[in-house]
Protein backbone atom coordinates (compact mmCIF):
# COMPACT_ATOMS: atom_id res chain seq x y z
CA UNK A 1 0.00 0.00 0.00
CA UNK A 2 1.93 3.41 -1.02
CA UNK A 3 0.39 6.32 1.40
CA UNK A 4 0.73 9.99 0.93
CA UNK A 5 -0.22 12.45 2.74
CA UNK A 6 -0.06 16.85 1.82
CA UNK A 7 1.81 18.67 4.43
CA UNK A 8 0.29 22.73 4.34
CA UNK A 9 2.24 25.40 6.56
CA UNK A 10 0.29 28.45 7.39
CA UNK A 11 1.97 31.76 9.17
CA UNK A 12 5.74 31.71 10.51
CA UNK A 13 6.06 28.20 10.01
CA UNK A 14 5.03 28.55 6.12
CA UNK A 15 7.42 31.69 6.08
CA UNK A 16 10.24 29.72 8.11
CA UNK A 17 10.26 26.80 5.98
CA UNK A 18 10.14 28.59 2.72
CA UNK A 19 7.08 26.49 0.95
CA UNK A 20 3.46 26.67 1.21
CA UNK A 21 3.03 22.39 1.26
CA UNK A 22 4.85 19.46 0.27
CA UNK A 23 3.93 15.99 -0.44
CA UNK A 24 4.83 13.02 1.62
CA UNK A 25 5.15 9.41 1.15
CA UNK A 26 4.21 7.47 4.29
CA UNK A 27 6.58 4.48 4.74
CA UNK A 28 5.37 2.00 6.67
CA UNK A 29 5.53 2.62 10.73
CA UNK A 30 4.68 6.42 10.25
CA UNK A 31 1.24 6.07 12.11
CA UNK A 32 0.95 9.00 13.93
CA UNK A 33 1.46 13.23 13.48
CA UNK A 34 4.78 12.89 15.60
CA UNK A 35 5.97 9.84 13.27
CA UNK A 36 5.47 12.57 10.34
CA UNK A 37 6.98 15.13 12.13
CA UNK A 38 10.36 12.61 13.20
CA UNK A 39 10.41 12.17 9.00
CA UNK A 40 10.01 15.51 7.98
CA UNK A 41 12.52 17.14 10.63
CA UNK A 42 15.42 14.96 7.89
CA UNK A 43 14.38 17.00 5.29
CA UNK A 44 16.17 20.59 6.58
CA UNK A 45 17.62 22.43 9.82
CA UNK A 46 14.69 24.70 9.77
CA UNK A 47 12.47 21.60 9.75
CA UNK A 48 14.37 20.17 12.35
CA UNK A 49 14.56 23.33 14.27
CA UNK A 50 10.93 23.98 13.78
CA UNK A 51 9.40 20.53 15.00
CA UNK A 52 11.83 20.26 17.91
CA UNK A 53 9.56 22.73 19.78
CA UNK A 54 6.39 20.95 19.07
CA UNK A 55 4.65 22.84 21.43
CA UNK A 56 4.23 26.08 19.57
CA UNK A 57 2.57 24.08 16.47
CA UNK A 58 -0.60 23.14 16.72
CA UNK A 59 -2.08 20.34 14.39
CA UNK A 60 -5.43 19.95 12.06
CA UNK A 61 -5.73 16.56 10.05
CA UNK A 62 -8.36 16.71 7.44
CA UNK A 63 -9.18 19.83 8.91
CA UNK A 64 -9.81 18.55 12.56
CA UNK A 65 -7.55 19.75 15.39
CA UNK A 66 -5.13 16.27 15.87
CA UNK A 67 -2.53 16.44 18.30
CA UNK A 68 0.88 14.63 17.97
CA UNK A 69 -0.17 11.63 19.10
CA UNK A 70 -3.27 11.14 16.69
CA UNK A 71 -3.21 8.54 14.16
CA UNK A 72 -3.07 9.78 10.47
CA UNK A 73 -5.49 6.83 9.69
CA UNK A 74 -6.99 7.78 5.87
CA UNK A 75 -6.24 11.37 5.93
CA UNK A 76 -5.29 13.15 2.84
CA UNK A 77 -3.94 16.93 4.46
CA UNK A 78 -2.04 17.35 7.57
CA UNK A 79 -1.73 21.50 8.44
CA UNK A 80 0.95 22.68 10.58
CA UNK A 81 0.59 26.21 12.08
CA UNK A 82 0.97 28.09 15.21
CA UNK A 83 -1.62 28.98 17.63
CA UNK A 84 -4.51 30.93 15.93
CA UNK A 85 -4.60 34.49 16.47
CA UNK A 86 -7.66 35.53 14.61
CA UNK A 87 -10.94 37.75 15.75
CA UNK B 1 -30.51 30.47 11.23
CA UNK B 2 -26.45 30.84 10.40
CA UNK B 3 -24.72 32.64 8.41
CA UNK B 4 -21.12 32.57 7.77
CA UNK B 5 -18.90 34.91 5.70
CA UNK B 6 -14.67 35.24 5.12
CA UNK B 7 -13.44 37.23 2.73
CA UNK B 8 -11.78 40.54 1.94
CA UNK B 9 -14.99 42.71 1.29
CA UNK B 10 -15.86 44.67 4.29
CA UNK B 11 -19.40 44.57 5.98
CA UNK B 12 -22.14 46.74 7.82
CA UNK B 13 -23.17 46.17 10.86
CA UNK B 14 -26.97 47.72 10.77
CA UNK B 15 -27.44 45.51 7.75
CA UNK B 16 -25.97 42.27 9.66
CA UNK B 17 -27.70 43.37 12.64
CA UNK B 18 -31.19 44.20 10.60
CA UNK B 19 -30.76 40.53 8.77
CA UNK B 20 -30.34 38.63 12.49
CA UNK B 21 -33.11 40.67 13.40
CA UNK B 22 -35.21 39.77 10.91
CA UNK B 23 -35.31 36.02 12.00
CA UNK B 24 -36.93 36.91 15.37
CA UNK B 25 -36.40 37.77 18.78
CA UNK B 26 -36.39 40.94 20.89
CA UNK B 27 -32.54 40.69 21.53
CA UNK B 28 -30.07 40.97 18.97
CA UNK B 29 -26.14 41.53 20.34
CA UNK B 30 -22.87 42.03 18.15
CA UNK B 31 -19.09 42.57 18.81
CA UNK B 32 -17.65 44.47 15.77
CA UNK B 33 -13.62 43.73 15.91
CA UNK B 34 -11.36 46.03 13.87
CA UNK B 35 -7.00 47.06 13.47
CA UNK B 36 -6.97 48.88 16.46
CA UNK B 37 -3.98 51.99 16.45
CA UNK B 38 -1.78 51.37 19.25
CA UNK B 39 0.34 54.60 18.18
CA UNK B 40 3.03 52.83 15.29
CA UNK B 41 0.63 49.86 14.09
CA UNK B 42 0.48 50.10 10.55
CA UNK B 43 -1.73 47.37 9.33
CA UNK B 44 -2.38 43.63 9.60
CA UNK B 45 -2.36 40.94 6.76
CA UNK B 46 -4.63 38.21 7.89
CA UNK B 47 -3.88 34.79 6.33
CA UNK B 48 -6.31 31.76 7.27
CA UNK B 49 -6.47 28.08 6.02
CA UNK B 50 -9.39 28.13 3.64
CA UNK B 51 -10.36 24.37 3.89
CA UNK B 52 -10.63 24.66 7.70
CA UNK B 53 -12.19 28.26 8.43
CA UNK B 54 -15.93 28.01 7.36
CA UNK B 55 -15.60 24.34 8.58
CA UNK B 56 -14.23 25.79 12.27
CA UNK B 57 -16.71 28.74 12.34
CA UNK B 58 -19.70 26.84 11.85
CA UNK B 59 -19.06 23.77 14.44
CA UNK B 60 -19.01 26.97 16.93
CA UNK B 61 -22.27 28.54 15.56
CA UNK B 62 -23.42 25.01 16.14
CA UNK B 63 -22.95 24.90 19.28
CA UNK B 64 -23.93 28.37 20.25
CA UNK B 65 -27.16 27.47 18.81
CA UNK B 66 -27.35 24.65 20.60
CA UNK B 67 -26.15 25.95 23.68
CA UNK B 68 -28.38 29.27 24.21
CA UNK B 69 -31.88 29.76 22.67
CA UNK B 70 -30.81 31.54 19.58
CA UNK B 71 -32.87 32.60 16.25
CA UNK B 72 -30.08 33.33 13.78
CA UNK B 73 -26.02 33.67 14.03
CA UNK B 74 -23.66 35.67 11.93
CA UNK B 75 -20.36 35.20 12.18
CA UNK B 76 -18.18 37.53 9.16
CA UNK B 77 -14.46 37.45 9.14
CA UNK B 78 -12.07 39.37 6.81
CA UNK B 79 -8.76 38.18 5.70
CA UNK B 80 -5.94 39.86 3.29
CA UNK B 81 -4.81 43.39 4.41
CA UNK B 82 -6.26 45.32 6.38
CA UNK B 83 -5.14 48.79 8.08
CA UNK B 84 -5.59 50.39 11.20
CA UNK B 85 -9.46 51.12 12.00
CA UNK B 86 -10.80 48.76 9.48
CA UNK B 87 -12.90 46.16 10.48
CA UNK B 88 -11.56 42.39 11.26
CA UNK B 89 -14.53 40.49 12.90
CA UNK B 90 -18.80 40.74 13.17
CA UNK B 91 -20.53 38.44 15.50
CA UNK B 92 -24.40 38.85 15.53
CA UNK B 93 -26.39 36.77 17.94
CA UNK B 94 -30.44 37.35 17.54
CA UNK B 95 -32.75 36.00 20.74
CA UNK B 96 -35.82 36.24 22.41
CA UNK B 97 -33.75 37.01 25.96
CA UNK B 98 -30.91 39.27 25.81
CA UNK B 99 -28.57 37.23 28.20
CA UNK B 100 -28.78 34.70 25.79
CA UNK B 101 -27.97 37.12 22.84
CA UNK B 102 -24.93 38.46 25.26
CA UNK B 103 -23.74 35.33 26.55
CA UNK B 104 -23.70 33.27 23.30
CA UNK B 105 -22.03 36.39 21.40
CA UNK B 106 -19.39 36.45 24.25
CA UNK B 107 -18.62 32.76 23.51
CA UNK B 108 -18.54 32.69 19.83
CA UNK B 109 -15.91 35.41 20.34
CA UNK B 110 -13.85 33.67 22.47
CA UNK B 111 -13.84 30.38 20.99
CA UNK B 112 -13.40 31.89 17.36
CA UNK B 113 -9.81 33.45 18.76
CA UNK B 114 -8.82 30.36 19.86
CA UNK B 115 -10.11 27.97 17.26
CA UNK B 116 -10.17 29.88 13.73
CA UNK B 117 -7.38 28.76 12.02
CA UNK B 118 -6.59 33.19 11.28
CA UNK B 119 -3.42 34.22 12.09
CA UNK B 120 -2.55 37.84 12.04
CA UNK B 121 0.89 39.33 10.92
CA UNK B 122 1.45 43.27 11.75
CA UNK B 123 3.33 45.80 9.91
CA UNK B 124 4.49 48.59 12.36
CA UNK B 125 4.97 52.34 10.93
CA UNK B 126 8.85 51.69 10.67
CA UNK B 127 8.43 49.13 8.14
CA UNK B 128 9.10 46.06 10.84
CA UNK B 129 6.62 42.98 10.54
CA UNK B 130 5.95 40.58 13.13
CA UNK B 131 3.74 37.86 13.49
CA UNK B 132 0.89 38.34 16.46
CA UNK B 133 1.53 35.54 18.86
CA UNK B 134 -1.24 33.44 20.84
CA UNK B 135 -2.34 35.77 24.03
CA UNK B 136 -2.33 33.40 27.17
CA UNK B 137 -5.71 35.77 28.41
CA UNK B 138 -7.40 34.34 25.17
CA UNK B 139 -6.94 31.03 25.82
CA UNK B 140 -8.06 31.30 29.66
CA UNK B 141 -11.15 32.76 28.12
CA UNK B 142 -11.94 29.93 25.56
CA UNK B 143 -11.66 27.50 28.03
CA UNK B 144 -14.16 28.88 31.04
CA UNK B 145 -17.19 28.01 28.85
CA UNK B 146 -15.79 24.13 29.21
CA UNK B 147 -17.05 23.38 25.52
CA UNK C 1 -17.40 60.27 25.53
CA UNK C 2 -20.94 59.35 26.81
CA UNK C 3 -23.96 59.73 24.41
CA UNK C 4 -27.55 59.52 25.89
CA UNK C 5 -30.66 59.84 23.54
CA UNK C 6 -34.45 59.43 24.90
CA UNK C 7 -36.81 60.11 22.51
CA UNK C 8 -39.39 58.90 19.28
CA UNK C 9 -36.44 59.28 16.92
CA UNK C 10 -35.76 55.19 15.48
CA UNK C 11 -31.69 54.82 15.72
CA UNK C 12 -28.97 53.19 13.00
CA UNK C 13 -27.10 50.86 14.97
CA UNK C 14 -24.31 51.05 11.82
CA UNK C 15 -24.28 54.57 12.20
CA UNK C 16 -23.95 54.71 16.45
CA UNK C 17 -21.43 51.63 15.97
CA UNK C 18 -19.71 53.77 14.12
CA UNK C 19 -19.30 57.02 16.31
CA UNK C 20 -18.33 55.08 18.92
CA UNK C 21 -15.55 53.30 16.95
CA UNK C 22 -14.33 56.48 16.15
CA UNK C 23 -13.26 57.32 19.27
CA UNK C 24 -10.74 54.65 19.58
CA UNK C 25 -10.21 50.90 20.60
CA UNK C 26 -11.02 48.15 18.35
CA UNK C 27 -13.53 46.37 20.52
CA UNK C 28 -17.04 47.92 19.70
CA UNK C 29 -20.13 45.49 21.69
CA UNK C 30 -23.83 46.62 21.34
CA UNK C 31 -27.11 45.24 22.54
CA UNK C 32 -30.42 45.98 20.44
CA UNK C 33 -33.62 45.51 22.13
CA UNK C 34 -36.37 45.50 19.98
CA UNK C 35 -40.82 45.09 20.25
CA UNK C 36 -40.56 41.09 20.07
CA UNK C 37 -43.26 39.16 18.48
CA UNK C 38 -44.89 36.78 20.99
CA UNK C 39 -48.09 35.84 18.63
CA UNK C 40 -50.66 38.34 19.55
CA UNK C 41 -48.46 41.58 20.95
CA UNK C 42 -49.40 44.14 18.41
CA UNK C 43 -47.63 46.98 20.52
CA UNK C 44 -46.05 48.76 23.11
CA UNK C 45 -46.60 52.38 24.67
CA UNK C 46 -43.92 53.81 26.25
CA UNK C 47 -43.92 56.01 29.37
CA UNK C 48 -41.12 57.98 31.34
CA UNK C 49 -40.07 60.68 33.42
CA UNK C 50 -38.12 62.85 31.41
CA UNK C 51 -36.44 64.68 34.83
CA UNK C 52 -34.73 61.42 35.98
CA UNK C 53 -34.48 59.45 32.51
CA UNK C 54 -31.31 61.17 31.05
CA UNK C 55 -29.57 61.15 34.70
CA UNK C 56 -30.37 57.36 35.86
CA UNK C 57 -28.61 56.54 32.06
CA UNK C 58 -26.00 59.04 32.96
CA UNK C 59 -25.25 57.30 36.25
CA UNK C 60 -25.12 54.17 34.30
CA UNK C 61 -22.10 55.08 31.43
CA UNK C 62 -20.58 56.84 34.28
CA UNK C 63 -20.66 53.48 36.38
CA UNK C 64 -19.56 51.46 33.61
CA UNK C 65 -16.25 54.13 32.38
CA UNK C 66 -15.26 54.05 35.62
CA UNK C 67 -15.27 50.35 36.16
CA UNK C 68 -14.06 48.72 33.15
CA UNK C 69 -11.36 50.58 30.05
CA UNK C 70 -14.14 51.87 28.04
CA UNK C 71 -14.15 54.37 25.34
CA UNK C 72 -16.78 55.50 24.46
CA UNK C 73 -20.71 54.34 25.16
CA UNK C 74 -23.99 55.34 24.18
CA UNK C 75 -27.53 54.93 25.14
CA UNK C 76 -30.58 55.07 23.14
CA UNK C 77 -34.05 54.65 24.31
CA UNK C 78 -36.82 55.30 22.64
CA UNK C 79 -40.47 56.24 24.08
CA UNK C 80 -43.97 56.26 22.72
CA UNK C 81 -46.07 54.22 20.51
CA UNK C 82 -43.49 51.08 19.12
CA UNK C 83 -44.89 48.96 17.30
CA UNK C 84 -43.71 44.49 17.19
CA UNK C 85 -40.51 44.54 15.72
CA UNK C 86 -39.59 48.23 16.48
CA UNK C 87 -35.96 49.02 17.98
CA UNK C 88 -36.66 50.12 21.52
CA UNK C 89 -33.16 50.30 22.81
CA UNK C 90 -29.82 50.19 21.64
CA UNK C 91 -26.38 50.43 24.18
CA UNK C 92 -23.02 50.15 22.16
CA UNK C 93 -20.22 50.39 24.28
CA UNK C 94 -15.89 50.54 22.45
CA UNK C 95 -12.99 49.75 24.18
CA UNK C 96 -9.26 48.18 23.81
CA UNK C 97 -10.57 44.74 24.73
CA UNK C 98 -13.79 42.60 23.97
CA UNK C 99 -14.30 41.30 27.32
CA UNK C 100 -14.32 44.90 28.72
CA UNK C 101 -17.06 46.20 25.45
CA UNK C 102 -19.07 42.93 25.84
CA UNK C 103 -19.16 42.92 29.69
CA UNK C 104 -19.90 46.65 30.22
CA UNK C 105 -22.97 46.74 27.72
CA UNK C 106 -24.30 43.22 29.52
CA UNK C 107 -23.94 45.77 32.63
CA UNK C 108 -25.93 48.65 31.39
CA UNK C 109 -28.66 46.80 29.99
CA UNK C 110 -29.28 45.01 32.98
CA UNK C 111 -28.92 48.37 35.19
CA UNK C 112 -31.42 50.21 32.40
CA UNK C 113 -33.80 47.45 32.83
CA UNK C 114 -33.97 47.88 36.59
CA UNK C 115 -32.40 51.41 37.69
CA UNK C 116 -34.11 53.53 34.29
CA UNK C 117 -37.66 55.15 34.75
CA UNK C 118 -39.21 53.29 31.94
CA UNK C 119 -42.63 51.88 31.94
CA UNK C 120 -43.96 49.48 29.28
CA UNK C 121 -48.05 49.08 28.47
CA UNK C 122 -48.78 46.63 25.72
CA UNK C 123 -51.74 46.42 23.74
CA UNK C 124 -52.69 43.16 22.07
CA UNK C 125 -54.42 41.53 19.28
CA UNK C 126 -57.86 41.64 20.92
CA UNK C 127 -57.26 45.38 22.01
CA UNK C 128 -56.56 44.55 25.50
CA UNK C 129 -53.77 46.40 27.50
CA UNK C 130 -51.46 45.56 30.27
CA UNK C 131 -48.66 47.00 32.32
CA UNK C 132 -45.63 45.01 31.88
CA UNK C 133 -45.07 43.62 35.48
CA UNK C 134 -40.99 43.64 36.59
CA UNK C 135 -39.29 40.55 36.02
CA UNK C 136 -37.36 38.61 39.02
CA UNK C 137 -34.43 37.68 36.39
CA UNK C 138 -34.32 41.12 35.40
CA UNK C 139 -34.01 42.11 39.37
CA UNK C 140 -31.39 38.93 39.53
CA UNK C 141 -29.24 40.15 36.78
CA UNK C 142 -29.15 43.19 37.59
CA UNK C 143 -28.36 42.49 41.58
CA UNK C 144 -25.55 40.32 40.36
CA UNK C 145 -22.90 43.30 39.36
CA UNK C 146 -23.09 44.02 43.31
CA UNK C 147 -22.80 48.13 42.44
CA UNK D 1 -42.67 77.76 57.22
CA UNK D 2 -44.80 76.35 54.37
CA UNK D 3 -43.67 74.06 52.76
CA UNK D 4 -44.92 72.21 50.07
CA UNK D 5 -44.17 69.30 47.36
CA UNK D 6 -44.90 68.05 43.86
CA UNK D 7 -45.96 64.44 43.82
CA UNK D 8 -46.04 62.52 40.58
CA UNK D 9 -47.12 59.48 39.41
CA UNK D 10 -46.30 57.25 36.79
CA UNK D 11 -47.95 54.05 34.66
CA UNK D 12 -50.49 52.02 36.50
CA UNK D 13 -50.32 54.41 39.78
CA UNK D 14 -51.00 57.47 37.51
CA UNK D 15 -53.82 55.73 35.57
CA UNK D 16 -55.46 54.74 38.73
CA UNK D 17 -55.17 57.57 40.39
CA UNK D 18 -56.67 58.92 36.85
CA UNK D 19 -54.42 62.48 37.94
CA UNK D 20 -50.55 62.88 36.97
CA UNK D 21 -49.37 64.97 39.51
CA UNK D 22 -50.96 67.15 42.84
CA UNK D 23 -49.54 69.57 44.97
CA UNK D 24 -49.23 68.96 48.72
CA UNK D 25 -48.48 71.07 51.75
CA UNK D 26 -46.66 69.16 54.06
CA UNK D 27 -47.75 70.11 57.63
CA UNK D 28 -45.50 69.68 60.70
CA UNK D 29 -44.53 66.31 61.48
CA UNK D 30 -44.57 64.84 57.62
CA UNK D 31 -40.80 64.23 57.11
CA UNK D 32 -40.58 61.05 55.42
CA UNK D 33 -41.69 59.61 51.99
CA UNK D 34 -43.93 57.53 54.29
CA UNK D 35 -45.01 60.14 55.98
CA UNK D 36 -46.84 61.60 52.74
CA UNK D 37 -48.02 58.66 51.73
CA UNK D 38 -50.37 57.93 54.60
CA UNK D 39 -51.22 61.84 54.49
CA UNK D 40 -52.46 61.53 50.72
CA UNK D 41 -54.28 58.11 51.64
CA UNK D 42 -56.93 60.12 53.05
CA UNK D 43 -57.19 61.90 50.07
CA UNK D 44 -59.60 58.76 47.88
CA UNK D 45 -59.60 55.38 48.27
CA UNK D 46 -57.63 54.57 45.26
CA UNK D 47 -55.21 56.28 47.40
CA UNK D 48 -55.54 54.62 50.03
CA UNK D 49 -55.50 50.73 48.36
CA UNK D 50 -52.56 52.18 46.40
CA UNK D 51 -50.34 53.45 49.03
CA UNK D 52 -51.38 50.72 51.22
CA UNK D 53 -49.33 48.18 49.14
CA UNK D 54 -46.04 50.11 49.22
CA UNK D 55 -43.76 46.89 48.48
CA UNK D 56 -45.30 47.40 44.55
CA UNK D 57 -44.79 51.04 44.73
CA UNK D 58 -41.03 52.87 44.20
CA UNK D 59 -40.04 56.40 45.07
CA UNK D 60 -37.54 59.26 43.74
CA UNK D 61 -37.07 62.20 45.57
CA UNK D 62 -35.68 65.21 43.34
CA UNK D 63 -35.03 62.41 40.80
CA UNK D 64 -33.01 59.82 42.87
CA UNK D 65 -33.72 56.76 44.31
CA UNK D 66 -35.50 56.92 48.07
CA UNK D 67 -37.75 54.58 50.58
CA UNK D 68 -40.66 55.30 52.59
CA UNK D 69 -38.14 55.85 55.41
CA UNK D 70 -36.53 58.39 52.93
CA UNK D 71 -36.67 62.19 54.45
CA UNK D 72 -38.08 64.73 52.35
CA UNK D 73 -35.80 67.38 53.63
CA UNK D 74 -36.09 70.32 51.06
CA UNK D 75 -36.81 68.06 47.94
CA UNK D 76 -39.32 69.71 45.77
CA UNK D 77 -40.61 66.53 43.71
CA UNK D 78 -41.96 63.64 45.03
CA UNK D 79 -42.33 60.71 42.19
CA UNK D 80 -44.34 57.79 42.55
CA UNK D 81 -44.29 54.94 40.59
CA UNK D 82 -44.05 50.73 39.66
CA UNK D 83 -41.14 48.87 39.16
CA UNK D 84 -39.69 49.54 35.71
CA UNK D 85 -39.77 47.80 32.71
CA UNK D 86 -37.68 49.42 30.28
CA UNK D 87 -35.41 48.19 27.62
Amino acid sequence: MDRSITIIYFAWVRERLGVDQEQVKLSEGIETIGDILTMLSDRSAAHAEIFAAVEKLRFALDQDYGLPTSLIGSAKELAIFPPVTGG
Amino acid sequence: MIRIEVGTDDFDIGDESLKVAGQGGGAIASFVGQVRDDGNLLSLELEHYPAMTQKALREIAETALSDWPLHAVTIIHRVGKLSVGENIVLVVTGSDHRKAAIESCSFIMDKLKTVAPFWKKETRADGETKWIEERASDVAASEKWGK
